[in-house]
């Protein structure tokens, strides 16, 4: 694990060439809120109503705390660090691709959690999650998690839902008798690679891929050549929720790699769209709340933190985005989930859920490990058809 | 041969103009007929209907008006300064000859020369290494540096049609420097500068590649145009004001043909 | 009596050109001066340098004996009628003339009076409203002249003032600038490179070559006696005859000047020669002849019978007429 | 003109600061000039250019391999990284691109420039003036999403087509190898099409303003002369305007090397230098390759800037 985290501290100081502050100790006490708040967070994760008036954890909150909260989305995990690098935020819903590179960073401070009462609800599974918990300290309150599920049309699957990720990786016939070529797509993120080699994990064990995130040169190296011949199957890789949901309307897309935000999205726009959660499992997300290390509203960050941990919170972003709640709690009893809402959204799955992290060359599993840099060059390769 | 001068095309030649002006503006029309769509989240062509509903919301959008009114300030500042700087620049390129005169000229061309996203990216490591926090500054910082040339071109091109003889006229009459400028030069070169000014407002204020490297997380109207469109809430809302921008940018774009139409042709001045 | 202009040892370089080399000249007061030469002999740089737009390198200059070091055109009362007129484009003709008052702080009611009372010197009593522009050429000149003259300028320097115009317009030009000068006594300094410009209006020419002034005096001097063969080639219509030539002649083995209208036409004897071309002037005809390898033009007036071309004639000339100079350029 | 010598011929210096500045700037024409100068060259030349270097300078840097993490010692293992096949492609593709953007370009916007400078007169030249300028001054972002309507395989192009019962068309074209694709706005056409909208009006204006230079007597001399009216097109006026096309193509080909937005829009998601460049410096945090992958459109800038002021572009920028 330390060699772990010293390949992590390297890192994340890459995009910084402004010197890095010296972390601090955690808050004492919360105090008056300092009127403003300023968070990165992903698409759909902070709504105050705009889009859907019941959709609102927002708004209260400003009430309540007299915290103004201004919001920054961002796309990609490294959009987050870079951002987070930049500075001039309190607050950031990172994922565990970027989690630990802002701890090593320190971008991000350690967080005091007896100032926040919700913190003992907290499912187990995460209180002490290795990509927000570093030698005993925590980084940051759990927000959601959720799988990356297999989105498709129902039409073009005759109302039957693929058992496995095939339908994007390989070519074949689809149900509807039309060839997938063209009709697939892939994330736009070198993270997924790591996808490939779920795949491969499952149908060539011979490989001995024990962790996608963790691959010598010849895992490595088999799940790129999938990955290529993924290449002649998709016509655009989607990068962005919303242009993926465009391109399931306007594009004649129909199976993807995808979040169950945008099967919500589409499903309420009545379009013919479902998600499966393949026989391979899935990678997935689990994101935590972490405070920027020189937030300029540490107060009414902290009152912040609380206020995401509550049940009602919870409840209503996990409906909203499809993600699972951090407090058992708010899988009962919540209006805009409701009680199955959890089981839909894969809460029952935690254990087949491979989460994001940043593959490093000094892994675990096995000696050594092909480093994400590597990832990032080789998946522009493979997109540009190399 | 004679056909050639006289004031008639010949008619494949209509047609090529004619198909490129459309070329240019079909896709606009599309942008005015989606800013009255009852679609919401995306496009679907054809309309499923039409609503003048969203000139309202966009009215009431606090977001709107902010990101507008940090264009405006960038671009007005931003323009402010290209309009010194390349004033300065083209009177010392056009008024004197010394060493280095054709550099200079290289350099004020080169921000547009070379690709936004290298300005952009070098200025934003350069922020970076002097420890210079993003600000309205930042923005129009990098603004000013490609919109000199706009004023630049157009001011030299003014000069270099201007009597040198004039300058001499005024001062051989009496009138000193100071004097000279405000009543000689200042008039001969205000339509020129004018329409230099508005098109670099026009350049700042539609820049977004620049940006993107130079705003950390403010909003001018373009990057909120790009964050509306890639996360769209009410997206015909972001076409409402790509039109209102249109409408609101024609009359200056005819006042500045107007001006500069006896004097000296804008042509040529863009990013 | 101090002189309107005097240059001791001026000198003017621009990069490697040697602009105005050493120059002495004395412009008296209330005298119409000329600078001739051709283009790039100078004669511009040092009416600039008079005005102010150029300072010398070294050398002195005075105007009517106060020093013009230092001293910016603006502050030299010594106006200049352009070659292109560089009216404003963005006045009126009449606050063009005007331009001069105005900056000097005059009230907009007695500059517009004084412009008007230019205009009217200068015959363009109603275009005060106009603008450069709608103006033709020999106006424009006028205009040009008038927002000199308001100024009441102690110089008046004319840069090329009649090149643009055409050659009717520039003979009454010559006429009216010449009396507008003797009406008003004010010192006229004008540069040209047409010589009969020169000789026709001005009291004293200076002729310049290669930014020296090669020589000055009162247009018949410098007709009748050029000092070098460079005056001579480039002022008059004179034959300039080689030492060898004038040896073969029968005079002296120096460069020569030898006026056309000097050399008559005899029978038998003179300098045997072959006319070669005849050209009718009116008021004379012009013959080109060959005598040996040496050809001479010869102004025959009306009246007398023109040879044929071919034909054989004598030339003579009484010795007075040979004017003997200056090898030298 | 009475009292014509009433005053002295030299005149005071005048009071205050304006007049011994506008004296010394007399006198001292350099020192006005370093005056006029000193802010655009501090601004563009220190500013500007000195962030330029020390972006290039960093791609002398490199990434450790191992860490990830930028090594700051001298070396060139940068550059052959980016000589690496993948990234050649990218550069490979971006000029192509560029190139065929350029040229289609030139060929759009001569008929309408040459019409707008040559016939067009009064109302028609202000409405010609207006229909290049009009386009130019509306939101780059959202010309983009319209095109992306438009190509979309459910988009505009398919609907007329299939009105037009010409779908077959559109499906044999998309079928080209290589630049089709399964749909316009996921192939090479469509990246291509959208690219030559956005930058067309920056190709007519240079282009126009060159023809308007051009005298008309210079034409009609050629036609004089015995020319037909295509040899004095060919031998007259495409020289001259030459450097009108010449100047609008340094905005064309500037604008498609750098741009990173349209292609991520309309494209089939393989990189172009743009993206890349941005690809590694935001996302793989690569600052070092990101550097690298910036000299690219610098040099070929640079020659191409060479070769344009050779031929009198810079004159009708």
């Amino acid at each position: 694990m330390t060699s772990f985290l010293k390949t992590c501290t390297t890192l994340s100081v890459f995009l910084s060439f402004t010197t890095a502050s010296i972390a601090q100790e955690p808050l004492k006490a919360v105090g008056a809120g300092e009127g403003a708040l300023s968070i990165v967070a992903w698409a759909g994760y902070i709504e105050r109503g705009e889009t859907d008036k019941n959709y609102d954890w927002v708004t209260k909150f400003e009430t309540e705390t007299g915290c103004k909260v201004s919001v920054k989305t961002a796309a990609t995990s490294d959009e987050m660090v870079s951002l987070m690098n930049e500075g001039g935020f309190d607050l950031v819903t990172a994922s565990g691709d970027a989690s630990l590179r802002l701890i090593a960073g320190k971008r991000v401070q350690p967080i005091n959690t007896a100032l926040i009462p919700s913190w003992k609800t907290l499912d187990e599974r995460l209180q002490n999650a290795p990509w927000h918990t570093v030698k005993g300290v925590h980084y940051g309150v759990p927000y959601v998690w959720g799988p990356n599920v297999l989105m498709y049309n129902t039409d073009a699957f005759k109302g039957e839902a693929p058992k496995s990720w095939k339908v994007v990786f390989e070519e074949m016939t689809l149900p509807d008798g039309k060839s997938n070529k063209g009709r697939v797509q892939a994330y736009d993120g070198p993270i997924y690679v790591a996808d490939a080699a779920l795949y491969l994990k499952a149908h060539k064990p011979e490989l001995g891929i024990k962790d996608p995130y963790e691959l010598n040169e010849d895992q490595y190296k088999a799940a790129l050549e999938l990955l290529r011949g993924q290449r002649k199957l998709v016509g655009r890789y989607w990068h962005d929720a919303m242009i993926q949901t465009d391109d399931f309307k306007n594009e004649g897309v129909v199976a993807s790699g995808s979040w169950p935000f945008q099967v919500n999205l589409l499903q309420a726009e009545k379009a013919k769209i479902a998600s499966t959660f393949p026989e391979e499992g899935t990678t997935g997300w689990a994101d935590t709340t972490m405070l920027h290390a020189d937030a300029a509203h540490p107060n009414c960050a902290y009152k912040w933190m609380e206020h995401s941990l509550s049940a009602k919170v919870q409840g209503d972003v996990s409906a909203w985005f499809g993600a699972n709640p951090s407090v058992p709690a708010a899988c009962k009893g919540n209006a805009l989930l409701t009680d199955e809402g959890c089981a839909t959204n894969g809460y029952d799955n935690f254990a087949k859920i491979s989460f994001w992290k940043t593959p490093i060359s000094k892994c675990e599993s096995q000696g050594e490990c092909v480093p994400y840099h590597r990832w990032v060059s080789d998946y522009i390769g493979v997109i540009g058809g190399r | 041969m004679r056909s050639d001068t006289e004031a008639t095309a010949s008619l494949p030649l209509k047609i090529a103009a004619g198909a490129g002006i459309a070329f240019l503006h079909l896709p606009i029309l599309l942008i005015f007929v989606y800013a009255f769509t009852t679609e919401e989240k995306s496009f679907q062509w054809p309309p499923p209907g039409l609503t003048l509903n969203w000139f309202s919301v966009a009215w009431n959008r606090p977001d709107v008006w902010q990101a507008l009114s940090l264009s405006v300030k960038v671009a007005s500042v931003a323009t402010a300064i290209a309009l010194l700087l390349g004033t300065l620049a083209a009177a010392a390129v056009s008024q004197t000859r010394f060493f280095g005169r054709e550099a200079i000229s290289l350099l004020v061309i080169l921000p547009i020369a070379l690709p936004g996203i290298i300005t952009g990216i070098a200025l934003r490591s350069a922020f970076s290494l002097a420890d210079i926090p993003y600000s309205l500054w930042t923005i129009i910082l990098g603004h000013g540096t490609f919109c000199v040339v706009v004023v630049y071109n157009n001011a030299v091109a003014r000069f270099r049609r201007t009597s040198g003889s004039l300058i001499e006229a005024s001062m051989d009459l009496g009138a000193d420097g100071f004097q000279t400028f405000r009543h000689i030069i200042l008039p001969n070169i205000a339509t020129a500068l004018l329409a230099g000014g508005m098109l670099a407002f026009a350049l700042s204020f539609d820049e977004v590649i620049v940006t993107t490297f130079t705003g950390g997380q403010q909003a001018t109207l373009p990057i909120w145009m790009l964050q509306e469109l890639i996360r769209p809430r009410q997206r015909p809302v972001t076409n409402v004001v790509a039109v209102v921008v249109v409408l609101v940018t024609f009359l200056p774009i005819l006042a500045a043909y107007y001006l500069t139409r006896d004097t000296d042709e804008i042509a040529g001045s863009g990013k | 009596m101090t002189a309107a202009v005097s240059f001791s040892g001026v000198s003017r370089h621009f990069g490697k050109v040697q602009a105005v080399d050493r120059v002495d000249l004395v412009v008296e007061p209330g005298e119409f001066f000329a600078m001739l030469g051709p283009s790039g002999s100078g004669k511009t740089t040092c009416l600039r340098l008079i005005a102010g737009f150029e300072q010398p390198d070294s050398g002195h200059i005075e105007i009517f004996g106060e020093t013009a070091e230092g001293v910016p055109p603006y502050r030299r009362n010594v106006n200049t009628v352009f070659q292109d007129y560089a009216l404003f484009p963005h006045f009126s003709i009449l606050d063009n003339v005007a331009y001069g008052l105005m900056v000097k702080g005059i009230g907009k009611a007695e500059r517009h009076r004084q412009a008007e009372e230019a205009l009217a010197l200068v015959k363009l009593p109603d275009y005060g409203a106009r603008k450069p522009g709608q103006l033709s050429g020999g106006q424009r000149q006028r205009v040009a002249l008038a927002r000199a003259l308001v100024n009441r300028p102690r110089v008046l320097l004319l840069d090329e003032p009649l090149g643009a115009l055409d050659l009717k317009l520039r003979e009454s030009m010559q006429e009216e600038l010449k009396s507008l000068q003797r009406s008003l006594g004010i010192t006229f300094i004008f540069v040209t490179h047409d010589q009969g410009e020169a000789l026709s209006m001005a009291d004293r020419v200076a002729v310049f070559n290669k930014g020296r002034i090669v020589q000055a005096g009162t247009p018949q001097e410098i007709y009748n006696r050029p000092k070098t063969r460079f005056v001579a080639d480039f002022v008059g219509s004179s034959n300039v005859i080689d030492p060898d030539a004038m040896r073969y002649f029968g005079g002296e083995a120096r460069c020569a000047s030898l006026r056309p209208e000097a050399i008559s036409l005899v029978r038998d004897g003179g300098v045997r020669a072959h006319v070669r071309s005849a050209a009718f002037l009116g008021a004379a005809t012009r013959l080109g002849v060959t005598a040996g390898d040496v050809s001479l033009s010869v102004m025959l007036p009306a009246g007398q019978p023109v040879p044929e071309q071919g034909t054989e004639v004598g030339l003579t000339w009484a010795p007075g007429d040979v004017h003997y100079m200056d090898d030298a350029a | 003109m009475t009292g014509a010598f009433s005053q002295g011929v030299i005149s005071a210096r005048r009071a205050g600061l304006s007049g011994r500045l506008s004296d010394l700037f007399w006198r001292r024409p350099q020192l006005l000039l370093i005056l006029m100068l000193t802010p655009p060259l501090l601004w563009l030349g220190i500013i500007y250019v000195g962030s330029l270097l020390a972006l290039l300078a960093q791609s002398f840097f490199a990434i450790d391999d191992f860490s990830g993490l930028v090594t700051y010692e001298l070396t060139l293992d940068t550059y052959r990284q980016l000589l690496n096949p993948a990234n050649l492609d990218i550069i490979l593709r971006t000029l192509v691109m560029a190139v065929a953007v350029t040229v289609a370009s030139a060929f759009i916007a001569f008929p309408i420039a040459y019409y707008a400078a040559r016939y067009a007169k009064g109302r028609w030249k202000a409405f010609f003036y207006l229909g290049v300028m009009m386009p130019l001054w509306s939101s780059y972002l959202v010309k983009v999403y319209a095109w992306k309507l438009i190509l979309a395989k459910e988009g505009i192009l398919t609907w007329i087509f299939a009105r037009l019962h010409l779908s077959s068309v559109l499906d044999s074209v998309l079928a080209l190898p290589v630049i089709g694709g399964n749909s316009l706005s996921v192939s090479y056409i469509g990246t291509f099409l959208v690219f030559v909208y956005i930058w067309l009006p920056y190709m007519i204006l240079p282009t126009q303003a060159a023809l308007e230079r051009v005298p008309k007597t210079l034409v009609e001399a050629s036609g004089d002369l015995g020319a037909t009216p295509r040899q004095t097109f060919f031998t007259v006026l495409l020289p001259l305007a030459l450097p009108g096309l010449v100047a609008g193509s340094i905005f064309t080909f500037s604008l498609t090397l750098g741009d990173y937005i349209i292609p991520q829009i309309i494209g089939s998601s393989r990189l172009f230098i743009g993206q890349a460049v941005y690809a590694q410096q935001g996302t793989a945090g690569n600052v070092p390759l990101a550097a690298a992958f910036s000299v690219v459109p610098i040099v070929i800038m640079g020659v191409y800037l060479a070769i344009a002021k050779r031929m009198g572009a810079f004159d009708a920028l």
